[in-house]
């Protein structure tokens, strides 16, 4: 029985980060079609803002945190100024935009290294001590991770589905031209969407940073794992991305204590090829996939 | 009072290929015009120019008294809304959603109700739907939220492609009375439809485009008289 | 179209020879090395290219099947003591093979899911690798797991040369290798220019009226999934014989990003750009190597210059530049 | 040691070459005292050849080898270099990254920058690239990879491979030795286990499941019973599902070889939330200050080993002291140490053999090796001598029982966050008790 709830506990402790590492990328590539290689990069470049923030400044973690989210969004709208924005309208943008953004995350991984180095700096922006919970002891931060995973990505599907200007991001996402005729500036939605996807990567690097180290390539290891996540949701569907991360983490978790821990992610792939090969649009992505 | 929208010696195309040629024409401030014509040679190219989607290559366009701004979405905000030709439709939002979005332009005190209760009296069938998703309807109901979408907008000028294309006669028969109702309103609106009777008394003023050119221009009664010209560019 | 074929393939022998020569000129090892890389990207670029930028299959799976080459090559040889020249028509079978199994699992999709799927099976396929800890064999105290875990295979045979040319071993693998370079672009050439080639090209241009003509979109699509899987096995397992490893590096998502970063600056649905462009990204990162310091923020700032300035790569500009000078010359006859 | 950090402040020449005597050991006054002896040969700069991981995953070893062998330069040069010719230090990238990119880095160097020498801490990849750069360039490579692997190579190969040295023991002694230490501790009354069972918990790293699957064969021959087998991904950090299963059979025994130092951290911090009486050893990461960083108070209690770490006597205290001084106190003095000591003994042996060898001159360089094969060197780290059949340096106590003819397999306890591990085993390097970490009192 506590083997089971400590297995809860860390499947949605896993999920939460999963989940807040694969919604922006969800929404970045639902409203662009766009697949953001340096997302990784920008959950790094968020989790060294936190760091810098309140080691160096001494900024209380609240400020600090909110210090790295800032710092992605900021990251994400230069990404979106210097570089995506000349590219929209290329042929071939799904495959350029990939390898674009490839150099991006080569380029600022590099300076993330040259400005602190490789030592694998302790995140400060964590709280420390447990809660105990039914016989299981939890750390207040696996607590606090769940609440800023779910905090911001309920924001963000209120923010998609009930105001006009989430309204505008998802119909530019399914028809630009038509959005563009209702009035939609597509280019600052772009921009906009990209701030937010910057931002939520900065909120993930941070919570993942808390829970393992900074390094300059921390990002590698869970922002594959959010592109695996937004294919097993389906392209693009933000909510999708969130409930599965939820759900690959405690499986993961399960496979974890009942199988092996190193079957965990394996495991997690395997159930992808299956989902991909009998639903191609993904678990809640709907059908817009071309068959012939 | 100045024209509503001024075209003159207005070029564009695809690519190298040219479609439109020095075309010019001039809309007033209210009732119905249709541009007619066989499909294929830029009735499409027209509209699409008009509102941004294609780039004009040269010559000007005015709209309501200035030189008409750059971009798409300017432009839409400026009160010139396109009703593209296949709906263009927001397929994963319900009809409210889609509708809504017609009214994105419109300033932020503005009461989305008075919008749908318009939309609903003229095509009662979408306020049963109004939960559903776009993708599940039918193509009249789909063409139905496609017009009401672009009477959200509350525009100075509605441009409608192709209103008739793909639907069933029965179905054109009801999107054409709508058209009717809405033109008794005074509204400003410009259709494109390939058939001339079926637009015959809805319009007050018809353009003949053929070639990338406008061939003839006239009224309801010109058109009567005309019927050998529009015999000859429509075939029958 | 047959002139096509021929200028190109007279443009491809050319190319041959003067690589050939290079041995005589360049004797650093170093240098030749460096060769030797560049013609196996430039070969896996090539088939990519004929995949993704001709056929319009997005796959990301590329490393696995230029894995499964290479692995092919290290098992045999560790397992069974099969010479690495003869296991290395195996390895691009088998890769072959794998295409077809992967190709009828997701080749029905759409480019994005194609990508993502193939990307999804490759990265299993890695982390099932690198997490397995069940030793097969122990060799004197250490354990070689049957994948070869997380340090892979090493000390496969040698091709032979070092007997036979001693100091100058090298010379004889870069012979190999330039073959098989040679093998794979001549055929690319022969697949875009040729009736495949125009399959493909109507199947892009017009699916429906290709549909029609009962072009099967699927079917082609496995072809040139399985047909590019036996060449970039092929060159996998060349690497396995030069190197003398596999290992799962192989599968780094930097490398597969490297190697799609020449077919896109090279430019993609051209049929000389990913040369081209193995030899720009190749030149730049010896370059960068100088730079020390700098090395890796000058290869992504290069990276993201040229795909923003240069959508369709080098073989776009090239072209636009060409049809501009032409356009002028025309314009001087004609007045 | 952070007492001794106060005291050094801008070093005057001659402070620099009393602790340069000091960390170089009694080397600093060989190679002085041959380097006056000698005529300089030439102004020509040696080249040292650096193949190091400055990129990607373990960048952070890689650059703190590369303090090591800028330190070990400076200090050479200092003392006249190499029979008068000076030093210089050329590092190339192999960016964590597989064979074609380490062979790359390693053939640059020789073609390129004319290495004499190749001198690396570890490099990830198959292990075997860069001797068979170095046999083909007939150079000396000297590296601390810390696998068996080296050692099948010489085996198998000694005519083609002489010239590849592994400058510290084989991982394959840490299982032995672990056991060997545990066992101790129980039979000297120095702690008494709740039972005799070891949880073994190990990474996907060959290096981890070497010392892994030496722990789960030797067991039973040392009395214990290994109850737990569990093989985890790297990285981890989320340990609940592997610690429910710790806390269903508590052992008497942990031992983590997987080494990534945070991995390791988030271990300590999550079982610390509901420890069970169970004696926690940690392969490598532990020694490291970003492991402490990171479990702060959850750091105190743990073990962990190493069979090339910096003593904490005269020689290594000052090493320690001087390379903190240089680099900060984030620096981490058991990886820069490495490659410091491998170029000092290098040095050592390239002036007794009568000068360095460049690419290709086979002879001068088999002098070196064989100056190398029968040098004892002491280094911070211990001393350095060659298992002539390896060219893998011996280890004590598994190898020999004279400290003084081996590597240190050196235990340490963390019994202060603030400060690196105390060295409780074996003796005579020792300076601190076994105590029973506080989780178990």
């Amino acid at each position: 029985m506590e083997a089971i709830f400590q297995i809860i506990v860390s499947g949605l402790t896993l999920g939460a980060m999963y989940a807040l590492g694969s919604v922006g990328l969800a929404l970045t590539y639902g409203t662009m079609r766009m697949f953001n290689m340096a997302h990784g990069v920008f959950m790094a470049i968020g989790a060294y803002g936190a760091f810098f923030a309140a080691d160096v400044l001494g900024l209380p973690i609240l400020l600090a945190l909110l210090g790295g989210i800032v710092l992605g969004g900021v990251v994400g709208a230069l990404l979106h100024l210097l570089v995506v924005r000349f590219m929209l309208d290329t042929k071939d943008f799904e495959i350029n935009i990939l390898v674009a953004t490839a150099g991006v995350g080569i380029l600022l991984q590099d300076l993330l290294l040259k400005l602190f180095g490789a030592y694998p700096f302790r995140q400060p922006v964590q709280i420390e001590g447990t809660v105990e919970l039914g016989g299981v002891v939890i750390p207040v931060q696996s607590l606090a991770i769940l609440f800023v995973g779910f905090t911001l990505i309920s924001a963000i599907a209120w923010g998609l589905t009930r105001t006009s200007f989430g309204l505008s991001i998802r119909a530019t996402a399914m028809n630009r031209d038509a959005a563009r005729l209702m009035g939609v500036n597509a280019t600052a939605t772009y921009l906009q969407v990209l701030i937010i996807a910057g931002m939520l990567a900065g909120a993930a690097g941070v919570m993942i940073s808390s829970i393992s180290t900074l390094s300059p390539d921390m990002g590698t290891n869970p922002a594959i794992r959010a592109f695996v996540i937004c294919v097993v949701a389906g392209l693009g569907s933000v909510g999708g991305a969130g409930i599965t991360a939820l759900a690959l983490g405690l499986i993961e978790a399960a496979v974890q204590y009942y199988i092996g821990a190193r079957f965990g992610l394996p495991l997690m792939l395997a159930l992808v090829v299956i989902v991909l090969v009998r639903r191609p649009a993904g678990l809640f992505g709907r059908e817009e996939v071309v068959r012939s | 009072m100045a024209d509503l929208l001024s075209v003159r010696n207005l070029c564009s195309g695809y690519g190298h290929i040219p479609v439109l040629h020095d075309v010019s024409f001039s809309l007033p401030r209210e009732g119905v015009s249709a541009i007619i014509g066989p499909n294929g040679h830029g009735k499409t190219t027209l509209l699409r120019t008009l509102s941004g989607l294609n780039r004009s290559w040269s010559g000007q366009i005015e709209f309501d008294g200035a030189p008409i701004p750059q971009s798409v979405e300017a432009r839409a905000r400026a009160g010139l809304v396109h009703v593209p030709q296949g709906d263009q439709l927001f397929m994963d939002m319900t009809v409210m959603e889609n509708l809504a979005m017609g009214a994105y332009a419109r300033p932020k005190g503005y009461d989305l109700q008075t919008g749908f209760a318009e939309v609903f009296d003229l095509f009662p069938r979408l306020a049963e739907r109004r939960q559903q998703r776009v993708s599940s309807l039918s193509g009249g109901e789909r063409r139905m939220v496609g017009i009401g979408r672009g009477m959200m907008a509350g525009g100075k000028l509605l441009m409608i492609d192709e209103p008739s294309l793909g639907l069933a006669p029965i179905v054109i028969e009801q999107v054409y009375d709508a058209l009717r109702k809405l033109a008794s309103t005074g509204a400003a609106i410009l259709v494109v439809e390939e058939n001339p009777s079926r637009i015959e008394t809805v319009a007050e003023r018809f353009f003949l485009m053929d070639g990338g050119k406008f061939e003839w221009t006239g009224d309801t009664e010109a058109l009567r008289n005309s019927s050998d010209i529009v015999a000859t560019y429509l075939g029958g | 179209m047959m002139n096509d074929v021929r200028n190109n393939v007279v443009g491809g022998l050319l190319l041959f020879f003067a690589l050939a020569c290079a041995p005589a000129l360049v004797g650093e090892r170093y240098l030749l090395n460096e060769m030797i890389v560049f013609l196996i990207w430039a070969s896996v670029a090539v088939q990519w290219n004929v995949l993704t930028g001709h056929a319009g299959v997005f796959s990301l799976g590329q490393m696995l099947l230029f894995a499964i080459g290479a692995y092919t090559v290290a098992m045999t040889n560790t397992y069974l003591g099969i010479s690495p020249w003869f296991a290395m028509p195996i390895g691009a079978t088998v890769a072959a093979l794998a295409a077809v199994l992967i190709g009828l699992a997701c080749l029905r999709l759409a480019a994005a899911y194609v990508a993502l799927l193939t990307f999804a099976i490759s990265y299993m396929v890695y982390v099932l690798i690198i997490t397995e800890t069940e030793c097969f064999t122990t060799v004197g105290g250490g354990c070689q797991r049957f994948f070869g875990g997380t340090s892979g295979f090493s000390r496969i045979d040698d091709l032979g040369f070092r007997k036979l040319l001693r100091g100058d071993w090298i010379v004889g693998n870069y012979y190999m290798i330039l073959g098989i370079f040679a093998l794979s672009f001549l055929a690319s050439i022969i697949v875009i220019h040729g009736r495949l080639g125009l399959a493909f090209r109507a199947l892009a241009d017009s699916p429906v009226y290709a549909a029609a003509r009962g072009l099967d979109r699927t079917k082609f699509r496995i072809v040139a999934f399985v047909f590019s899987a036996f060449f970039t096995g092929l060159t996998g397992a060349a690497y396995a014989a030069h190197f003398r490893t596999a290992g799962p590096s192989l599968f780094d998502f930097s490398t597969l990003l490297f190697i799609l970063a020449m077919v896109i600056v090279g430019g993609l649905r051209s049929t000389w750009g990913p040369v081209v462009g193995a030899a720009l990204m190749m030149g730049m990162v010896e370059i960068a190597k100088d730079m020390g310091e700098i090395r890796n923020t000058m290869i992504g700032l290069v990276i993201v210059l040229f795909v923003v300035l240069m959508p369709d790569g080098i073989a776009g500009l090239s072209r636009r530049v060409v049809s501009r000078f032409r356009k002028t010359n025309d314009a001087k006859e004609a007045s | 040691m952070t007492d001794t950090n106060k005291t050094t402040t801008m070093p005057t020449r001659r402070n620099f070459l009393r602790t340069a005597a000091l960390g170089g050991a009694g080397s600093a006054a060989m190679l002085a005292s041959l380097n006056s002896a000698a005529r300089a040969q030439s102004s020509e700069p040696i080249v040292i050849g650096a193949p190091l991981p400055i990129t990607g995953a373990v960048a952070a070893d890689g650059i703190e080898f590369q303090r090591g062998l800028e330190m070990a330069t400076a200090e050479i040069n200092e003392l006249g270099g190499i029979l008068g010719r000076p030093l210089e230090l050329v590092v190339e990238d192999t960016a964590s990254g597989g064979d074609d990119l380490i062979s790359s880095a390693g053939q640059r160097l020789v073609d390129r920058s004319n290495a004499s020498v190749l001198i690396s801490g570890y490099n990830l990849g198959s292990n075997t690239a860069l001797p068979e750069i170095a046999a083909d360039a007939s150079l000396i490579y000297m590296h601390a990879d810390t696998v068996v692997r080296h050692n099948e190579l010489i085996r198998e190969d000694p005519a083609r491979y002489w010239g590849s040295f592994q400058y510290d023991p084989a991982e394959i002694y840490y299982g032995i030795g672990y056991l060997d230490y545990i066992k101790n501790l129980v039979e000297s009354g120095q702690f008494t286990p709740s039972n005799n069972k070891i949880a073994v918990i190990t990474g996907p790293i060959a290096y981890s499941i070497n010392i892994a699957n030496a722990i789960r064969e030797n067991a039973a021959e040392y009395g214990f019973e290994v109850s737990l087998y569990e093989s985890v991904q790297a990285p981890i950090s989320e340990w609940g599902p592997t610690l429910a299963k710790l806390r269903e059979d508590p052992p008497g025994f942990i031992a983590v070889t997987h080494f990534f130092p945070q991995d390791q951290a988030q271990f300590m911090l999550q079982f610390m939330n509901n420890p069970t009486p169970s004696l926690i050893y940690m392969q490598y990461g532990a020694s490291l200050a970003a492991f402490r960083d990171i479990a702060g108070d959850a750091s105190e209690g743990v073990l962990y080993a190493t069979v090339i770490g910096a003593l904490q006597d005269e020689i290594g205290l000052g090493f320690s002291e001087k390379y903190l001084a240089a680099f900060g106190d984030n620096a981490s003095v058991n990886s820069g140490g490495q490659t410091y000591s491998a170029l000092h003994a290098y040095a050592i042996a390239a002036a007794l053999a009568g000068g360095a060898g460049a690419a290709y001159e086979e002879e001068q360089n088999r002098l070196i090796a064989d100056r190398l094969r029968t040098l004892i060197f002491r280094s911070p780290m211990g001393t350095m001598r060659m298992d002539p059949e390896t060219q893998s340096a011996f280890c004590y106590p598994s190898q020999t029982n004279d400290p003084s003819l081996g590597m240190p397999h050196i235990f340490s306890q963390i019994q202060n966050k603030n400060e690196n591990g105390y060295i409780i085993a074996p003796t005579p390097y020792d300076v601190a008790a076994f105590k029973t970490p506080s989780w178990m009192g």
